[in-house]
């Protein structure tokens, strides 16, 4: 329904509509690429590492906008199908009357454009393929699927790098970057190779020797 | 590092602006994303082949369905990766607890438990309903699964972790995420038995009493509910490491 | 089975990846053999896979998931896998080498990570999953996750040593989570204007509609380019590897050493080749300009570095950060020879960096350090070891017949094609380099000298060790063997290279890149 | 329409407005949980873009489980941060 | 060089190569316990090589050259083993001389009771598989091959000492190869690769030589230059002072390495690429190519005046190696039938020469701890036998009948006469006059000049008899190559 509710609205008001959309889509592109950005600019300028982490999250929310506004299409709704192209109509029904399967193949086309059409062939017909201008209905899903994997990932990611914060924590006593780099400088410096290769008795011995031979 | 941070910042944005171009009209339908055949055939056909009417679903479970499989490896992969991090071994273990600055008052409140005690049961319900109701309408195995691990969380939030750990303790969540895995990819690995490609639904058929399209239906809210025990397990084992410090006792 | 082997692949390791993870728990010393075993059936399914490729009169076999094969449905709406000789070639080494690092890693395991078998075998097998996966997907997108996974495993194995390594690994994860999204969001650009993630399908769209001069397109290239090279440790973006690989646990860094870095330069090849095409990717005059400098600040800067360190795996690190600019360098000179170059060094420099990282690892394990001065009369402890070690070093010298030299020779052929002077140059300095480096290993092995010059004990060929330290003392085998093969292994490729260049020859046949026999 | 973009332009802003206090904050948990309330408002526009699957995982993960990750953690280490 | 050969497909070659690596093998095993059978594989070693070695003599005096596919290198480069006269003569000489310098090695180190004798052994036998590989090498792939391998497997034997001069040599020596080879040799390598369709035309030695129609002259010149340079073996100036500083060595390195194999390998590529890659015809063509020439009479004179100035034995031997080396090199600059023949009889005549001279010194340094040419007055009354070998020796390297040296440089003076260079001639007879100044005075004050009295009269101390020997029978070795210098020259098909 909002389909096609929508699709007149854009027809009664086009001019306002089409204002609104400019602003839309610009502001859209505008603020992915700001969130991008500030997100970017914390991941590596911030001190905190909790800080660098939120800033991550942010960096990934907005690719995950930009690909989600890729797969937006105008006046389409959400990517289920609405009743009339449900692939679970009504069987029994549909068994029941071939024929009128075979009418509702005719009234296909009709079917987004008249409304009141609808409840008439509604659920007497098998799964088909929609049509263009069905499809055109529908927002994009696969933007959808790809941003559902990115966001896990980001989650995923985020629960990692927390985990070594905490790591980090335990070791060093801090979570901000350059006391953790103090830290490990000061413990490098006090490292020492451990001397596996002592040659006191060695030499010691070689000295009796060439004492020996004097 | 903030003037590095910068320039870095600034030449992105450059590029970006630059991208920004070519940008399409907002929602345009001729754009290549939306008028190209795949997305046509996903939003046409879908119906045909899955019989699923919530195409996000079908395409996340069963077209890409190699992706999702990675992606719940990935959350499994977390889970692991954090225990293995946070686990205390050898001279670690034994180590003086670093103390925390805002320790929480222990005993919990009783206003909160009492309303836990009642949401939590309407949670997990709805993270059922979310679960097999996914083919039809927003959810799935994901959406699902983080509710019913949320569920877990709530109950170690408002008394604290061994509480939870009594439904659902850290061994048994790894035990749990692994069979997610396993029925995921074993269903892709029975179909690829059945003589199809690995994760072809449709050869459930076979043994399924049902059509291919059934068949594929089906088996999408088996994998669903691989993803919900893989996520539902994660999501728990990971937070119950990081509240804690990977040393599993005490609240928050 | 065998028309299945693709999905072999994958299927062996991430099962024995979740048995590891239900018996890890209870029963440890379960997931060494699991890990073995379940690397052997993926080896299996790689080289059933690669026979399968050269049966085949495309020299390509094209695997579905899903069922969702060409043919009957649109190109790209399930995930297709597509194995060609390149992809074939690497993934098979990914296998072997994990192979090799899983036999390797029994022992290294249990004494440094101890407790964490059942994670570390794991994470093990599912970075195997990964990259395998990197090498073979057909799918623009699926390779970012199949990244995501390669990186986090890689994150995990690395973070499971010592705090320093953890430490280390943040750097890891901010740098390896901004290339990774780099590359998705170029992924984006490319979806945005071509409408299909299959990457053969984005190729026909870019050749059909003329994207060459798009702008979002480049921009995508770009962003795809500075996403792999960051992955990729590429000079200015390395400063997350020497760290994370220098503290990682010994077969943590064994198996992502040699791996990781040439995995990506896997996916620059495969972008530049067969994704965006030759025309866009190298006959604009932007980038072709650029990089090429850059890889030659690359080399000069990591082997200068290299020069700086004390400590061998130190050393080896950066060798990998110099070894990346070589194999970037023999892409970007863009000729056919840069390009066999390029290719056949992914392999070589994989074979001879895990040789050299198995070496380390029984050094550290019998001295307990890896710094220059807990080296001397090790020729004498462990000459077998040493043997190995040192078969990598000259192949990474590039002396014959060792592989090393094989590649260096493309890549220097290469360069000469394009007349890249300044590229030959950068890998000359680096060559001698690294004699100096490795023959300053030998010396601190075998004279009776101090770095200041002294004679140490009293002449006659006396090292001045303890007695523990004199006598013969070999690696446990499970940490010989491995060695000793891979350093046969890199004879073997240097010996037989022409095999395998002819099937990466047939590759680029179709690419008709510049040959130079029309001067 | 003018409505539905008005609402656009509202979550827009304050997304933005969310994102620099949660990174500009220096106490951890005020940064952890105006994190939320920024993963919130994407949820509520990717909603609004028809995106709902994206938009629930969001609400569930984002603002949700994330921010409980982060506020754990916070718990575990310092609060308070120097930028 | 020989026009249209019948090939003759034989394994004897890679038998010939592979002998000392199964010597090697044998040798690790037995080790330092059993030190007698290391030593008996050493010589047995030796004695098959060489046999081998000669046995092939007859095919190739009958016009064949023997050949062995090994495996492929590259598309249409393989690994191609070729016995042709000009490396029989070489394979022959190094493996002749093999045998002789184990049996004196076997004096030498058990005199001195030198450490880690396995080691030495090993990779000597290693550096003379090397050898034999550069000798039978049927293309520049190949001799590229065996000639990293021997400059590897030398540095162990050079840092034999392994103290702080030990390192030192070993530096210099490694340095100067490896750059010049990694640096100089492979880019011209791999140009050819590219230019020259492929390879085959640059590669092979039989392929005759495309360079003229491929590559203008500059390019020419310049690639001449990169592979005399690349070859730094060869000892040409600049690149030469990795030889005196490889004198660190025990003497039988020194002298069967640093007077024969190494060096002599070096000027085998030298020539190997002159004759066979360029060609004599292209050389004559190409205008600058007296440069090479130039620097060759250079290399001749400046080392000679060096070799005056040392007083370690050692070290003038290894000036005055240089200087013999720049002969060589000499003749194949000359671009002469003349020429190249000299060069190829010199590197068997100075071998023979300059081994017999450095025997001795390591026999002098055995038997009574000399290294000076300052102390060696009156040495002659101790050592009579070592003395005179070092004096026939030293007359041979000067170059007088009827000794080896004579001939060659006969033939080096003709070369230069064709291209009418008299100014070489002029250098020639500077560089013997010279050559008399540093060689004869050691032998004239052993001889001639009463030692100081505190050493009383010893009667003859001579070095153990495994010293003596092999230094005697090289020795008359100079008189023997005298005699059928004409064999040499007719198998390295120069008989006019």
């Amino acid at each position: 329904m909002r389909a096609v509710s929508e699709a007149d609205s854009s027809i009664m008001f086009g001019e306002d509509g089409l204002l609104n959309e400019l602003l839309v889509e610009r502001f859209n592109y505008c603020v992915y690429v700001v969130l991008l950005l500030i997100g970017l600019y914390a991941m590596i300028a911030k001190n905190n590492l909790i800080k660098k982490l939120i800033g991550m999250s942010i960096f990934q929310t907005a690719i995950i906008l930009f690909y989600v506004s890729i797969g937006v299409k105008e006046g389409g709704t959400i990517p289920i199908y609405v009743a009339e192209h449900d692939p679970h109509g009504n069987h029994a029904e549909h068994a029941a009357h071939p024929e009128e399967a075979n009418a509702t193949e005719g009234s296909e086309e009709n079917a987004t454009t008249a409304t009141a059409s609808h409840e008439a062939d509604h659920g007497h017909h098998a799964p088909r393929s929609l049509t263009d201008e069905e499809t055109s209905g529908y927002a994009n899903p696969l933007p959808h699927v790809l941003m559902l994997t990115a966001i896990v990932v980001g989650v995923a990611t985020l629960g990692v790098a927390l985990a070594l914060t905490q790591r980090i924590y335990r070791a060093y006593g801090t979570i901000e970057e350059d006391a953790v780099l103090a830290a490990i400088l000061a413990e490098d410096a006090a490292t020492v190779i451990p001397d596996v290769l002592s040659t006191k008795p060695k030499r010691a011995k070689a000295k009796s020797r060439k004492a020996k031979q004097a | 590092m903030k003037k590095l941070a910068l320039a870095v910042t600034v030449l992105t944005g450059v590029l970006l602006l630059y991208a920004a171009q070519d940008f399409l009209a907002w929602g345009d339908l001729q754009s290549p994303a939306s008028a190209s055949p795949v997305s046509k055939h996903f939003i046409a056909d879908t119906g045909v082949d899955t019989e699923v009417p919530n195409m996000v679903t079908a395409v996340l479970a069963d077209y890409r369905g190699f992706d999702t499989m990675f992606e719940t490896v990935v959350i499994f992969i977390a889970g692991i990766a954090i225990i293995g991090i946070l686990r205390r071994t050898g001279a670690d273990a034994d180590a003086p607890a670093l103390k925390r600055e805002n320790e929480i008052a222990t005993e919990p409140d009783l206003i909160v438990t009492n309303t836990v005690r009642l949401l939590v049961p309407v949670i997990q319900l709805f993270a059922f309903y979310v679960l097999a109701h996914g083919h039809v309408s927003p959810g799935g195995g994901f959406q699902g699964g983080v509710i019913m691990g949320a569920s877990f969380i709530l109950v170690a939030l408002a008394w604290d972790l061994p509480k939870a750990m009594d439904r659902l303790s850290v061994d048994r969540a790894v035990m749990l995420a692994g069979v997610g895995i396993l029925i995921y990819a074993g269903i892709g690995l029975f179909s690829m038995l059945l003589g199809g490609e690995f994760l072809d639904y449709a050869e459930l058929s076979h043994v399924l009493p049902v059509s291919s399209e059934m068949a594929r239906y089906h088996a999408m809210l088996g994998v669903e509910i691989g993803v919900a025990f893989t996520v539902t397990a994660v999501m728990f084992a990971i937070y119950a490491n990081l509240s804690t410090r990977g040393r599993l006792e005490g609240g928050l | 089975m065998s028309e299945n082997s693709i999905a072999l692949i994958f299927a062996f390791p991430l099962f024995g990846a979740v048995l590891c993870a239900l018996v890890g728990r209870k029963s440890r010393n379960l997931c060494h053999p699991i890990a073995v075993a379940s690397l052997a059936g993926a080896l299996w399914g790689g080289i059933e896979t690669l026979r399968r490729v050269i049966a085949s009169e495309a020299n390509e076999v094209s695997y579905y998931f899903g069922g969702w094969n060409a043919d009957a449905y649109p190109r790209g709406v399930g995930i297709e896998f597509r194995a060609d000789y390149l992809g074939t070639l690497i993934m098979l080494v990914v296998v072997g080498v994990a192979f090799l690092v899983a036999i390797y890693s029994k022992l290294p395991v249990a004494e440094e990570t101890p407790e964490k078998e059942g994670s570390f075998y794991t994470l093990f097998l599912l970075q195997v999953t990964g990259l395998a996966g990197i090498c073979l997907t057909g799918d623009a997108f699926n390779l970012y996750v199949l990244i995501e996974v390669a990186a986090l495993t890689g994150y995990g194995l690395i973070a499971m040593g010592s705090a320093r390594a953890a430490a280390a690994t943040f750097n890891y994860v901010i740098l390896g989570t901004i290339g990774a999204s780099f590359y998705l969001l170029g992924v984006g650009y490319v979806y945005m204007k071509t409408g299909t993630l299959n990457m053969v399908g984005i190729q026909e769209v870019i050749t059909a509609d003329g994207l060459a001069d798009s702008a979002a397109m480049q921009v995508a290239f770009v962003f795809i380019c500075l996403g792999v090279l960051i992955k990729m440790a590429f000079f200015p973006f390395h400063a997350w590897l020497p760290n994370a690989y220098f503290h990682a646990p010994t077969a943590t860094s064994s198996l992502l050493a040699p791996l990781v870095t040439k995995v990506m330069i896997y996916v620059m090849i495969r972008m530049t080749l067969t994704v965006f095409g030759v025309d866009f990717s190298f006959e604009n005059t932007l980038w072709t300009e650029v990089i090429p400098w850059l890889v030659v600040i690359a080399i000069v800067c990591a082997a200068t570095m290299a020069l700086a360190q004390r400590d061998v795996k130190k050393m080896l690190t950066y060798l990998i950060v110099a070894e990346v600019g070589y194999m970037v360098g023999g892409i970007w000179v863009y000729n056919y020879y840069g390009f066999i170059g390029s290719i056949f060094h992914v392999i070589s420099d994989a074979c001879m960096t895990l040789c050299l990282f198995l070496g380390v690892g029984i050094i550290l394990r019998k001295r307990k350090t890896t710094h220059f001065d807990g080296l001397r009369g090790l020729f004498r402890k462990m000459p077998f070891t040493m043997g190995g070690f040192f078969v990598g070093g000259f192949s990474i010298i590039g002396l014959p017949p060792t592989c090393g030299f094989f590649s260096k020779w493309y890549l220097i052929t290469g360069g000469m094609l394009a007349e890249r002077w300044e590229y030959m140059v950068a890998l000359m300095f680096s060559t001698m380099v690294m004699v100096v480096l490795f023959f300053r290993l030998i010396e601190r092995i075998h004279l009776a000298v101090t770095e200041s010059g002294e004679n140490i004990g009293h002449g006659h060929g006396d090292l001045a060790l303890p007695d523990s330290e004199t006598f013969f003392d070999e690696a446990h085998w499970t940490m010989l063997v491995p060695l000793l093969l891979s350093a046969s292994v890199v004879l073997v490729i240097g010996i037989f290279n022409q095999d395998i260049v002819n099937l990466i020859q047939d590759f680029l046949e179709p690419f008709d890149l510049p040959k130079g026999t029309d001067r | 329409m003018t409505g539905l973009a008005l609402f656009n332009l509202f979550i827009l802003v304050f997304m933005v407005v969310a994102a620099v206090i949660s990174l500009r904050v220096k106490d951890l948990l005020t940064a952890s949980v105006v994190f939320g309330i920024y993963s919130f408002l994407m949820c509520l526009l990717w909603a609004e873009m028809g995106a709902v699957d994206v938009a629930f995982t969001e609400a569930a993960v984002g603002a949700g489980v994330s921010a409980v990750f982060l506020v754990a953690t916070v718990f575990n280490v310092k609060r308070r941060s120097s930028d | 060089m020989v026009a249209e050969p019948t090939v003759v497909n034989d394994v004897r070659p890679l038998i010939a190569v592979l002998t000392p690596m199964v010597a090697v093998v044998a040798i690790a095993w037995s080790g330092e316990k059993r030190k007698n059978l290391r030593e008996i594989f050493t010589l047995l070693a030796g004695l098959v090589q060489a046999s081998v070695v000669l046995s092939l003599t007859p095919l190739v005096l009958a016009g064949n050259v023997v050949e062995f596919h090994v495996w492929q290198i590259f598309t249409n480069v393989p690994m191609l083993l070729r016995v042709d006269g000009f490396g029989l003569i070489f394979a022959a000489v190094a493996s002749v001389l093999w045998i002789a310098t184990s049996l004196y090695a076997i004096g030498y180190m058990r005199g001195l009771h030198e450490h880690t004798q396995t080691r030495f052994y090993s990779f000597f036998g290693v550096s003379l598989c090397a050898t034999m590989g550069v000798a039978f090498s049927a293309n520049l792939l190949t001799i590229y091959f065996f000639y990293e391998m021997l400059s590897v497997s030398t540095y162990p034997l050079v840092t034999h000492m392994q103290d702080k001069e030990a390192r030192k040599g070993g530096r210099t020596y490694l340095s100067y190869l490896l750059f010049t080879s990694l640096c100089l040799l492979l880019p011209a390598l791999s140009w050819c690769y590219v230019w020259l369709d492929g390879g085959q035309g640059a590669m092979d030695f039989l392929a005759g030589n495309s360079m003229s129609e491929q590559f203008s002259g500059t390019t020419q010149i310049v690639l001449l230059l990169l592979f005399t340079f690349g070859f730094a073996k060869a000892g040409l100036m600049p690149f030469h002072s990795w030889l005196p500083n490889a004198m660190v060595a025990p003497t039988p390195v020194s002298a069967l390495l640093h007077a024969v194999a190494v060096v002599k390998v070096g000027v085998f590529c030298v020539i190997r690429v002159y004759s066979d890659i360029f060609g004599i015809e292209v050389l004559q063509a190409l205008d600058g190519e007296q440069i090479m020439v130039w620097i060759a009479c250079a290399t001749i004179l400046i080392s000679s005046l060096i070799a005056l100035s040392q007083d370690n034995l050692k070290r003038r031997l290894a000036f005055s190696t240089i200087g013999q080396l720049g002969y060589v090199v000499l003749g194949a600059t000359l671009a002469t039938k003349q020429g190249m023949g000299g060069a190829v009889l010199h590197i068997a005549m100075h071998a023979c020469g300059k081994i017999t001279l450095f025997f001795c010194a390591g026999a002098i340094l055995v038997a009574s701890g000399k290294k000076y040419v300052s102390e060696l007055r009156g040495l002659g009354r101790k050592m009579p036998f070592t003395m005179a070998a070092f004096l026939i020796g030293s007359l041979s390297v000067i170059g007088l009948p009827p000794l080896g040296g004579f001939v060659s440089k006969w033939y080096l003076v003709l070369g230069a006469l064709d291209r009418d260079y008299v100014w070489v001639v002029v250098v020639l007879l500077v560089s013997s006059l010279l050559n008399v100044f540093y060689l004869l005075p050691v032998a004239v004050s052993a001889f001639f000049r009463t030692e100081d009295e505190k050493e009383g009269e010893g009667g003859i101390q001579e070095a153990p008899w495994q010293c003596v020997v092999p230094l005697s029978c090289t020795a008359l070795g100079c008189f023997g190559l005298f005699l059928f210098s004409d064999v040499l020259l007719s198998l390295a098909g120069l008989a006019n």
